[in-house]
C-alpha cells in the first residue's frame, strides 16, 4: 500500500523571529466551512454547541475553548477548527472540508499589531479589535482571515498556496517594525 | 472611500469589488422583449448624483451589496444586503 | 553667517558635510539649506528653464529654487528640498540642471535669449521642417529641460505603506494643531497629530514671541511632553498629510530614515500611511508669498518669514546687511528680530504710506523695491519711492507680500477657496471636506491668540461630532496683534520680474497670455506653465492670479480661484508602491508539486497568479519542444501525470443546487446522476461565453463545479451574484475548494494500471465508465477520483487533501514513469487538447458565443439560464460570425502560428479581406505536423476550404485546409475505452 | 496670424506686444445653422472639420466653462493606432493620418512626438493575442513590430528583466505611437476654427435641447435660447446628461480615471511603455515629468477625483516592472470622467431625433480620437453619410449585437474595459 507523507503549508518557511517578534505555523487541525441552510441558524448553533461545546459566533467574533475554535467567516459561514466536524450537522448545514485549504500562522509579540498594520486595511488595536474577535480582510493582496487570540497574538489564515508570499509579506513587515525601534 | 457593510462594519474600498448599477438586480423575464433586455444589459440612468449600486465584498463577507450613493461628491447614504434589497 | 546665541540647533553636536563636492561643516538641527547659509553659500541651483541661479526662498517643503540631489548610485535621490533636507554625518549633495557646474552653467545662455522664449513660445514655432521635430528640436528640448536626475538603477531601499486609525486627526502641529490635540486628548479622543517638520511647533520653532510668558518654542515644547505622555494620542513627526480623500481616508508620508545616516537594511525610508479619521482638523499654518519685481529671483532675496526662521530656530543670518520690503506688518518684525541680534539692517521698504515707523532702521514708507542686482548672488537692489530711486548695497532681501493660508487639503475633494479681501488672500470654504474643522492661519487667522483659540474651538466642534465630551483646556496668553496689509502683487516697471520662481514665469508671461486670450486662469496657467513646477503654484498662484485679474480688468474672485490637487508635497513612487518591487505585486501561488516539479528541472510559469511547469526536460533533451514532444507521446502511449490543481473548484450543497446550476450553466444539470461528472457552459449575462469546465454531481444536493484557472475568481463572485441578487429564495451555499484538493490528472492508455496499483481497492469497469466520479481511498486516506480527460485519452483526476499533494505527485511520476510514461507540463497539455479541439480562453476570449465555438446546441431550450436570451441577439448567431475550425498546413510552408490572420488564398492581406484568425497552435508530434486551431467567417461550413494564413509580424504565410476542430481521435474511441 | 519661427523672432525683437488673440470671445448669436455642444478636444476639432472641409461657416460651439477644459486637458497624452477589431481599426488609423499632418494643418505645434509605444507581453497566451493585434494593425496599413524579451530590453533597459513578478516575454512595438501636447490640441483646433469663422462661446451651459416633431430646433444656454438646425452632443464624461435633454438614455456609465505627473526629471523614459498585466502605462513629457497612469477606479463617479487604493495600485506596478522610478515623486494626481461603453468603444451616430448627432463613449481612449473624431462627425453632420472610417462606431450595435467591437473581451460591465 502507498504511503502517502503529509506537508504543511508552510514547511521550510516557518518559524521566523524578529526581537521578539515571532511567526510560527500553527499545528494542522481539522477546520470545516459549516454553511447553515435556509432558516436552520439556530439549529446549527445548537446543534455546535451541544457536539463541540461551542457556541455559533456573531459577524466579527470568535467562539475558542483550547483547540476548538469556531471563527465568523463570512456571510452565512462559520470555520470549525481543532474538531472534525459532527455528523450531524450535515442535515442542517452545507458541511465542507477545509483542513487543508488554509495556511494557518500565528503572530506574537508587543508589536504585533503595529506590523499588522503595515499589511491591513483594518484597525487592529485592541481597543478596536479585542480578544476573540475575527475579521474577513485583506492582508496585502491576499484574502485572509485574522483572529486575535491574545493581547499580543494573532491568528492568520490565507489560502495555501499563498503561504510563501504570507511569510514574506510579514517577514518584511517584522523587520521594518523592528527596525524603527 | 469607505463603506459601511451592513455585516462587517465599515471597510476600505479595497475589499470591495464593484459591478454597476443596480439595475442588474431587476432581471427582466426571458421573453421580456428586446427593450427591455437592451436596458438591462446596456443602458444606465448614469446620474451625476444619488445612484444605487452594487458591490461585492470580496475580501469580507462574501455579501453583494445595494450603495447608495453620489456620483459627485461620493457620499455614501445607504448600504443594505442585495439579498434584502430586492424591491 | 552663524549668530552666537540664537537658534534651537545643537552646538554640541558639529555635522559634516558636503554639497557639491566642498565640505562644510554644520549643527545637529539644521537643514541643508540652514546649513549653507551658516557658510555663507547663497548660490544653491538653477531655475527650469532661464538657468537663472538661485537661493533658498524658503525655510519649508514649498521651496521652488534650492532643490539639490542626495547621495549616489541606488540611493540618488534627485529633487530634495535643501529646506526639508536635514544634515547628517557623511550628508552628500550636489545641485543640479546645470552644466558644466552651478556657478558657470553654459545652459544660462536660455536667459539671453528669453525674449524669444516667452510664453508658449514653442507652439508657435518648431514647425518646419516637419520631421526636425522627433529629430532634432525635441531631443534638444528634452535634454534642457527636467530637473534632477533619477539614477537609472533599481530602487535598493526599503519604503512601506501602514493603516492607521483614529477619531481625530489634527493635521499641523503649530500653536492651532497643538492646542486642538490637547483639546481632544484630555477629552479622551483617539488623536493622530502629524506635522510635515522634524520638530512640532509650527511658526513658534521660528518666531520670537511668548506664550503664557515662556518663549513661543518652549510652551510648544511642554505641550507637546503632555501629549506624548498620553496613551490616546500618537504623534507623528516628519509626516506630511499629503492628500484628502473619501470618508475620512488620509494619505501621509513619513520620512522615516533620510536623516539618518546609517539606516541598517531594514529601516525604511519612507512610510506612506493611509490613516482613518472619524474628524480631521487641518492647521496647516500659511505660507508667505514673494512680492515681483524686476530681478526678484537673485540669490539673496527670500521671504521675510525664511529670513525669520533661518535667525530664530538655525541661528543662522541669512546676509551681513539685510534688506526688508514688506507691505504688511509682518515684515517689520523681521527688522525687529534681526536688529536684536545683532545683524545690520540696511533699510525697512514698507509700501505703505501708512506704516507704522519702526524705530532703528533707515525707512522707506510707501516705496517699493524695483530692481535687485548681482547674477550668482544679491549685491543691491533699487528703490523707487516718491522721492526717486535710491540703490542700497545688501546682500540679503527679506520680502514679504502677505501670507496665503494653506488651503490645500480642502480642495482635495473639489472644494473652491474663497476670497478674503482683508488679508488678500483664499480661505477654506466651510465643509469643504466632509468632518474638517480648519483652525489657525490655514483659516486666515494670523494672530497666534486667534490661532490657539481656533485649535480648541475646531477641536471642540469635532468632539461634539462623534460624541466625545470635551474637555477645558485654559486659553494661553499670547500675541494678538491685527494683521494690516496692503494688497502689492507686482511692482510696476521694467524688466522681468518672477512669480513662478523655478517654471520661470514672469509677470510679462501672464500679461502675454492675456493679450492672447488665455484670460481664464486655467488657460494663463497652463499656457505659461504658471504653478506646473515642484511647488505647484504654492509660492505663485495667488500673485498670477492677481496679475491675470489686473490685466485682465477683473477683481480676483471673479477672475478664477486657485485649486489643488492632491499630493500636498510630492511622494514618492516607491512610498506610494512600497512592498510591490520584485515578487510582491502580486501574490504567488504555489502547487503542491511546485518543489518536486522544480527539482526535476521544469521552468515554471506564471498562469494567472500561479505557477505552473512548463515541460520536464529529460537527459538528452536540447529543446523544449523535445520534451514536449515525448510528454504528449507518453500520454497517447502511456501515462502522463500533470497538476491541474489550479483549476477552480467550488463546492456547491443546498436543496436548491440542482436547480441553480441549470440557472448559471446554459446546459441542463438537474439531470446529471450522482456519481457523474458533466461538462457546462456558463455564458454572461450579455450572451457570450463567461467559462466552462466540468461539474460533478456528488450527492443529491452536492455538486462540485470546476473552472478554469484564470476565471475562478469571476466564476465565485458571479454565483454569488445570481444566487444573492437574482434568487435569494433558492437554498444553496458555495465555498471554493480549489486549496483544499491537489488534483491530478492520470491520462493515458496506462492509466488505469497505474492507479489500480496505487488505489487500495482496483476500480471496478461498471462503476468507473467516461464521466463517472466517487470517493477512492490510497494509503487510507481518502480521495476523489473523475475519471475526465482534457486529453482524450483514457484519463483520471485524483485528487487528494493537499498536504498529501506533493507525496502524491512524486508517487504518480514514479508510477508512471515505471510505465513508460511521466510528468507532463503545460506545454504537452497544450498540444494534446489542440489535437483534440478542446477550448481554452485563447478561444474563449471573451467575444466568442456558444455558437462560434460550435455549442449553440448546448443551451438548452428547455429553461431559462443567465445569457440566453442576449445570445439570441441577431447579431449573436448571424451566419458570418467566425466560427471555431481546425487549420491544416497544406502547402509549402508549414508553420502555423497563433496571431496570425487567415484570407482566402487570393485576397490580399488587408483588413477589408479578413477571414479571421489562429487562436492556438502546436505540433503535433501524433500527427507529425503543425496544426492550429481559429475562428474562420462561416467556418461550420468551410471544411475542406484552402484559406491562406499571414503573420505578417513573423513573416510568415501559410496554405492551410480548414477542417473541424478535432485532429486526433475525432470518433473520441479513446477516451472511453 | 501665421505662427512660425521668424514671427517668434520679431516679435522677441519688438518686445511681444503684437500678438494677438487666439481665438475671439464672441456673444452668441440667436441662430446658427450648427452648434456644437462641447468645447472639449471632439467639439472643437469637429467644429474645425465643418469650417475647413466643408467650407461651413454659420457654427457656434458651446462651452459651459473654458474651452479644453475636461478630457482633453487632463489625460496622459497617448497617441496610437494599435486596436485590433474592424470598426476600431479603421477609426483609429484614420486619426493617426491627421494627426500626422496636424502641425501643419493647424499652423500650431501639438508637439506629437512618435517616440513609440511599447505593450508589454508576459505570457505565450498575451503574446499570441499581441501578435493577432499587431497583425490587424499591418492588415490595416499601420505599422507594428513584435519583440521577443531582447528586443524590448534592447529599447527598455531600464524594466526589471531578473526579479519582476511577471516576467517580460516581449512586447509590441508601435513604431508611430506616441505622445502630443494635450492643450495645445485643443487650442491649436480652437484658432483654427475661430480664423475659419467659428463662434466659439465659453461660459454658455446647455440647459436645454429644443425638439419638435423629432426635429431638433435649437438649445436653451445659461446665455439664452439659441436656435440651430443641427445639434451634435460631443460631451464626453457629462454624456448622459446631456443626452437626457433629447429624451435619450445611453449605455453608459462615468468613471473615473486618474493619473499622474512626476516632477521634472532627465530624461530617463523614451517610448511609451504599457504594462498589461499591472495595468500601468508611462511616459515622459518633454518638461521631463514622468506621466502615469493605470485603471479606472472602478466605480461611477463624476468627482474628476479619485481614491487610495488605486493610486497605489499603479504605483505598485511601476515599482514591479522599472523599479528605477521608485526615486520619482508624484507631483500632481487628477481623475477625468470617462463615457464608458458596455464593449469599451465609442459612437459617432445620429440619434431618433432629426438633426440631433452624438459622439461619445470614447472610455479612455478620447484624446488620440480628437482629429478622428471631429473629422467623421463633420462628415457626419455635413453629408448626412457616416464617414467611412466611423460606419461602425453605432449607437444600436448593443441592443443588436451587430459589429460589437469589444477589444478587453470583458463583455457588458461598463468599468471592465
Amino acid at each position: 500500500m502507498v504511503e502517502l507523507v503529509a506537508k504543511t503549508p508552510c514547511a521550510g518557511l516557518l518559524p521566523v523571529s524578529v526581537g521578539d517578534l515571532r511567526l510560527e505555523e500553527c499545528e494542522m487541525l481539522p477546520m470545516s466551512v459549516i454553511m447553515p441552510y435556509a432558516g436552520k441558524a439556530e439549529a446549527v448553533g445548537t446543534a455546535l454547541q451541544k457536539a463541540h461545546g461551542l457556541a455559533l459566533p456573531s459577524v466579527n467574533k470568535a467562539e475558542i475553548d483550547g483547540e476548538t475554535s469556531v471563527l465568523w467567516f463570512g456571510q452565512g459561514q462559520f470555520l470549525l477548527r481543532g474538531a472534525a466536524p459532527d455528523a450531524g450537522l450535515s442535515d442542517l448545514a452545507a458541511v465542507t472540508e477545509q483542513s487543508d485549504a488554509w495556511a494557518v500562522v500565528r503572530l506574537s509579540g508587543a508589536k504585533a499589531v503595529d506590523v499588522l498594520a503595515r499589511l491591513v486595511p483594518v484597525d487592529m488595536r485592541l481597543s478596536a479589535f479585542p480578544e476573540k474577535s475575527t475579521v474577513r480582510t485583506d492582508l496585502m493582496h491576499m484574502m485572509a482571515s485574522i483572529t486575535r487570540l491574545g493581547h499580543d497574538s494573532f491568528q492568520i489564515m490565507v489560502f495555501r498556496s499563498m503561504a510563501q508570499t504570507l511569510v514574506h509579506d510579514l517577514k518584511g513587515a517584522m523587520e521594518a517594525v523592528g527596525a524603527r525601534g | 472611500m469607505r463603506i459601511n457593510c451592513p455585516v462587517c462594519g465599515e471597510r476600505d474600498r479595497r475589499e470591495f469589488y464593484y459591478k454597476g448599477a443596480a439595475v442588474a438586480l431587476e432581471r427582466p423575464a426571458p421573453d421580456a422583449g428586446e427593450a427591455a433586455w437592451d436596458a438591462y444589459v446596456h443602458l444606465r440612468e448614469n446620474p451625476a448624483g444619488e445612484t444605487r449600486e452594487l458591490w461585492y465584498h470580496e475580501s469580507g463577507c462574501n455579501g453583494w451589496l445595494v450603495v447608495t450613493r453620489n456620483t459627485v461628491s461620493h457620499e455614501i447614504s445607504g448600504v443594505a444586503l442585495a439579498s434584502e434589497a430586492r424591491s | 553667517m552663524r549668530v552666537e546665541g540664537k537658534g534651537l540647533i545643537d552646538r554640541g553636536q558639529e555635522v559634516a558635510f558636503q554639497f557639491d563636492g566642498a565640505r562644510y561643516r554644520g549643527f545637529k538641527g539644521d537643514t541643508l539649506a540652514s546649513a549653507l547659509l551658516a557658510n555663507d553659500v547663497r548660490l544653491m541651483g538653477r531655475s527650469f528653464k532661464y538657468h537663472r541661479p538661485r537661493g533658498v526662498l524658503t525655510a519649508g517643503s514649498e521651496e521652488p529654487n534650492a532643490l539639490v540631489t542626495v547621495g549616489s548610485g541606488a540611493a540618488q535621490e534627485p529633487n530634495v528640498r535643501a529646506t526639508v533636507q536635514e544634515i547628517y554625518p557623511g550628508l552628500s549633495a550636489t545641485s543640479q540642471n546645470r552644466w558644466p557646474s552651478l556657478g558657470v552653467d553654459l545652459m544660462g545662455v536660455n536667459d539671453l535669449v528669453s525674449p524669444f522664449l516667452g510664453a508658449g513660445f514653442y507652439y508657435k514655432t518648431f514647425m518646419w521642417p516637419k520631421s526636425f521635430w522627433e529629430k532634432l528640436y525635441e531631443p534638444v528640448i528634452r535634454r534642457a529641460a527636467g530637473l534632477g536626475a533619477l539614477s537609472g538603477e533599481n530602487n535598493a531601499d526599503r519604503y512601506e505603506r501602514a493603516f492607521a486609525f483614529c477619531d481625530l486627526l489634527v493635521i499641523g502641529a503649530g500653536p492651532a494643531g497643538l492646542m486642538a490635540a490637547l483639546e481632544a486628548g484630555r477629552a479622551g479622543a483617539d488623536v493622530v497629530l502629524a506635522d510635515e517638520d522634524s520638530q512640532m511647533g509650527g511658526r513658534l520653532l521660528g518666531e520670537v514671541e511668548e506664550i503664557d510668558g515662556k518663549p513661543g518654542h518652549v510652551w510648544a515644547a511642554e505641550i507637546i511632553a503632555e501629549l506624548e505622555a498620553m496613551e490616546n494620542v500618537r504623534l507623528m513627526t516628519r509626516t506630511t498629510v499629503t492628500g484628502a480623500y473619501d470618508q475620512g481616508t488620509f494619505g501621509a508620508l513619513e520620512r522615516v530614515g533620510h536623516h539618518k545616516k546609517r539606516r541598517g537594511d531594514a529601516l525604511p525610508l519612507e512610510c506612506f500611511w493611509r490613516i482613518v479619521a472619524k474628524q480631521s482638523v487641518l492647521a496647516a499654518g500659511s505660507l508667505e508669498r514673494p512680492v515681483a519685481f524686476r530681478n526678484n529671483d537673485r540669490p539673496g532675496i527670500m521671504t521675510a518669514g525664511a529670513v525669520r526662521a533661518y535667525l530664530n530656530r538655525w541661528g543662522v543670518s541669512a546676509g551681513r546687511r539685510v534688506t526688508v520690503f514688506c507691505n504688511n506688518d509682518d515684515g517689520h518684525r523681521t527688522v525687529r528680530d534681526m536688529l536684536a541680534a545683532g545683524v545690520h539692517v540696511a533699510a525697512l521698504i514698507d509700501s505703505r504710506h501708512d506704516a507704522e515707523t519702526v524705530p532703528g532702521v533707515r525707512m522707506f514708507k510707501g516705496a517699493m523695491v524695483s530692481d535687485a542686482g548681482g547674477r550668482t548672488g544679491l549685491e543691491h537692489v533699487t528703490i523707487r519711492s516718491v522721492g526717486g530711486e535710491d540703490r542700497i548695497q545688501t546682500d540679503c532681501l527679506a520680502m514679504s507680500g502677505g501670507w496665503n493660508p494653506i488651503v490645500h487639503l480642502t480642495c482635495h475633494m473639489n472644494g473652491r477657496p474663497t476670497w478674503r479681501e482683508s488679508i488678500q488672500s483664499f480661505v477654506p470654504s466651510p465643509d469643504a471636506v466632509p468632518g474638517m474643522h480648519v483652525a489657525g492661519a490655514c483659516n486666515g487667522a494670523f494672530s497666534t491668540t486667534a490661532c490657539l483659540r481656533e485649535g480648541v474651538e475646531a477641536a471642540k466642534r469635532a468632539l461634539e461630532a462623534i460624541g466625545v465630551k470635551a474637555a477645558d483646556v485654559a486659553l494661553p496668553a499670547a500675541e494678538d496683534g491685527a494683521y494690516r496689509i496692503a494688497p502689492l502683487w507686482a511692482v510696476p516697471g521694467k524688466g522681468r520680474a518672477w512669480l513662478d520662481f523655478q517654471n520661470d514665469v514672469t509677470v510679462k508671461d501672464v500679461k502675454q497670455a492675456a493679450l492672447e486670450n488665455f484670460r481664464s486662469v486655467e488657460h494663463m496657467k497652463r499656457y505659461t506653465t504658471q504653478g506646473m513646477a515642484t511647488d505647484q503654484g504654492k509660492n505663485s498662484n495667488v500673485a498670477a492670479l492677481a496679475v491675470l485679474a489686473d490685466v485682465t480688468g477683473r477683481a480676483i474672485p471673479e477672475t478664477g480661484t486657485t485649486t489643488f490637487r492632491p499630493p500636498y508635497s510630492p511622494v514618492s513612487i516607491a512610498a506610494m508602491g512600497a512592498g510591490a518591487q520584485g515578487k510582491g505585486f502580486a501574490p504567488q501561488r504555489f502547487t503542491t508539486s511546485h518543489a518536486a516539479s522544480v527539482e526535476m528541472g521544469a521552468p515554471m510559469i506564471e498562469a494567472g497568479l500561479w505557477y505552473r511547469p512548463s515541460y520536464f526536460p529529460r537527459a538528452g533533451e536540447n529543446t523544449w519542444r523535445e520534451s514536449c514532444d515525448r510528454e504528449v507521446g507518453m500520454v497517447r502511449e502511456a501515462v502522463g501525470v500533470c497538476d491541474v490543481s489550479t483549476l477552480g473548484k467550488i463546492d456547491i450543497q443546498g436543496a436548491d443546487a440542482a436547480k441553480f446550476l441549470d440557472f448559471v450553466y446554459c446546459n441542463m444539470f438537474s439531470t446529471l446522476k450522482v456519481g457523474r461528472t458533466r461538462y457546462g457552459l456558463m455564458l454572461r449575462e450579455d450572451g457570450h461565453v463567461m467559462d466552462d469546465g466540468t461539474t460533478a454531481r456528488l450527492g443529491e444536493n452536492h455538486f462540485l463545479m470546476t473552472t478554469t484557472t484564470a476565471a475562478a475568481g469571476e466564476v465565485m463572485r458571479h454565483l454569488e451574484f445570481v444566487h444573492q441578487g437574482l434568487c435569494p429564495e433558492l437554498d444553496v451555499a458555495f465555498v471554493s475548494v480549489t486549496e483544499q484538493w491537489a488534483q491530478f490528472a492520470v491520462a493515458g492508455p496506462q492509466s488505469r494500471a497505474l492507479l489500480d496499483g496505487l488505489l487500495d481497492a482496483p476500480l471496478k469497469d461498471e462503476d468507473w465508465p467516461f464521466m463517472a466520479c466517487g470517493p477512492v481511498a490510497l494509503g487510507g486516506i481518502a480521495a476523489r477520483l473523475f475519471r475526465i480527460s482534457f486529453s482524450g485519452e483514457h484519463a483520471y483526476e485524483l485528487a487528494v487533501a493537499s498536504r498529501y499533494g506533493d507525496s502524491l505527485f512524486r508517487e504518480l511520476v514514479k508510477r508512471a514513469e515505471e510505465m513508460g510514461g511521466g510528468a507532463y507540463g503545460m506545454e504537452a497539455l497544450n498540444v494534446l487538447r489542440v489535437e483534440k479541439g478542446f477550448i481554452t480562453h485563447a478561444e474563449i476570449h471573451g467575444r466568442t458565443t456558444a455558437f462560434d465555438i460550435g455549442m449553440g446546441r448546448m443551451v438548452s431550450a428547455k429553461k431559462d439560464c443567465i445569457g440566453k436570451t442576449m445570445s439570441e441577439r441577431p447579431g449573436l448567431c448571424v451566419p458570418g460570425r467566425e466560427q471555431l475550425v481546425g487549420l491544416k498546413p497544406v502547402g509549402e510552408v508549414k508553420q502555423v502560428t497563433a496571431g496570425a490572420h487567415l484570407f482566402c488564398a487570393e485576397d490580399a492581406p488587408e483588413r477589408e479581406n479578413d477571414q479571421g484568425y489562429v487562436t492556438s497552435v502546436a505540433y503535433s508530434p501524433t500527427m507529425g505536423r503543425m496544426m492550429g486551431m481559429g475562428f474562420l467567417k462561416n467556418g461550420s461550413e468551410r471544411h475542406g476550404e484552402k484559406i491562406k494564413m499571414v503573420d505578417h509580424l513573423r513573416g510568415i504565410e501559410c496554405i492551410c485546409e480548414v477542417t473541424g476542430p478535432v485532429v486526433f481521435d475525432p470518433e473520441g474511441g479513446r477516451v472511453r475505452g | 496670424m501665421r505662427f512660425s519661427g521668424l514671427k517668434v523672432l520679431k516679435e522677441g525683437l519688438t518686445g511681444n506686444k503684437g500678438w494677438k488673440p487666439h481665438w475671439r470671445d464672441p456673444e452668441p448669436k440667436s441662430e446658427y445653422d450648427i452648434v456644437i455642444i462641447g468645447g472639449g478636444g471632439h467639439g472643437l476639432s469637429t467644429a474645425y472639420y465643418l469650417a475647413a472641409e466643408y467650407g461651413l461657416k454659420n457654427i457656434a460651439v458651446l462651452e459651459k466653462g473654458y474651452i479644453g477644459g475636461g478630457n482633453v486637458g487632463r489625460n496622459t497624452t497617448i497617441v496610437r493606432a494599435n486596436y485590433f477589431l474592424p470598426g476600431n481599426s479603421e477609426f483609429y488609423s484614420h486619426s493617426l493620418k491627421l494627426w500626422e499632418g496636424l502641425e501643419e494643418e493647424l499652423n500650431y505645434n501639438v508637439m506629437h512626438s512618435q517616440r513609440g509605444l511599447i505593450n508589454l507581453f508576459h505570457s505565450d497566451g498575451q503574446r499570441d493575442a499581441f501578435a493577432r493585434r499587431g497583425n490587424a494593425m499591418i492588415n490595416q496599413g499601420d505599422d507594428a513590430i513584435l519583440l521577443d524579451r531582447e528586443g524590448v530590453r534592447k529599447h527598455l533597459p531600464y524594466l526589471d528583466f531578473d526579479n519582476v513578478r511577471f516576467p517580460v516575454f516581449g512586447g509590441l512595438l508601435h513604431p508611430r505611437g506616441g505622445t502630443a501636447r494635450h492643450d495645445a490640441v485643443a487650442w491649436g483646433y480652437a484658432r483654427g476654427a475661430d480664423q475659419r469663422g467659428v463662434d466659439l462661446i465659453q461660459n454658455c451651459e446647455v440647459t436645454g435641447i429644443d425638439i419638435e416633431n423629432g426635429k431638433v430646433r435649437g438649445v436653451q444656454t445659461s446665455r439664452g435660447a439659441i436656435r440651430a438646425k443641427k445639434v451634435a452632443i460631443v460631451v464626453a464624461g457629462r454624456s448622459g446628461q446631456v443626452a437626457a435633454m433629447a429624451g435619450m438614455r445611453l449605455p453608459i456609465e462615468s468613471h473615473v480615471l486618474q493619473a499622474f505627473v512626476s516632477e521634472g526629471l532627465k530624461p530617463v523614459i523614451d517610448h511609451v511603455v504599457s504594462f498589461g498585466m499591472g495595468h500601468f502605462y508611462i511616459s515622459q513629457s518633454d518638461k521631463g515629468g514622468l506621466v502615469f497612469g493605470g485603471d479606472l477606479d472602478m466605480y461611477a463617479s463624476y468627482a474628476a477625483r479619485g481614491n487610495l487604493p488605486l493610486v497605489e495600485h499603479v504605483m505598485e506596478a511601476g515599482m514591479t516592472l522599472m523599479p528605477m522610478i521608485g526615486k520619482a515623486k508624484v507631483l500632481r494626481s487628477w481623475g477625468g470622467i470617462m463615457d464608458m461603453t458596455p464593449d469599451g468603444s465609442p459612437i459617432i451616430d445620429k440619434t431618433d431625433t432629426e438633426g440631433l448627432y452624438l459622439d461619445c463613449g470614447w472610455c479612455y481612449g478620447g484624446f488620440k480620437a480628437v482629429p478622428g473624431s471631429g473629422n467623421c462627425l463633420a462628415h457626419l453632420i455635413a453629408t448626412d453619410r457616416p464617414h467611412p472610417a466611423a460606419e461602425k462606431l453605432r449607437l444600436d450595435r448593443f441592443r443588436s449585437g451587430v459589429g460589437l467591437m469589444d477589444e478587453e473581451g470583458t463583455g457588458a460591465q461598463h468599468n471592465l474595459h
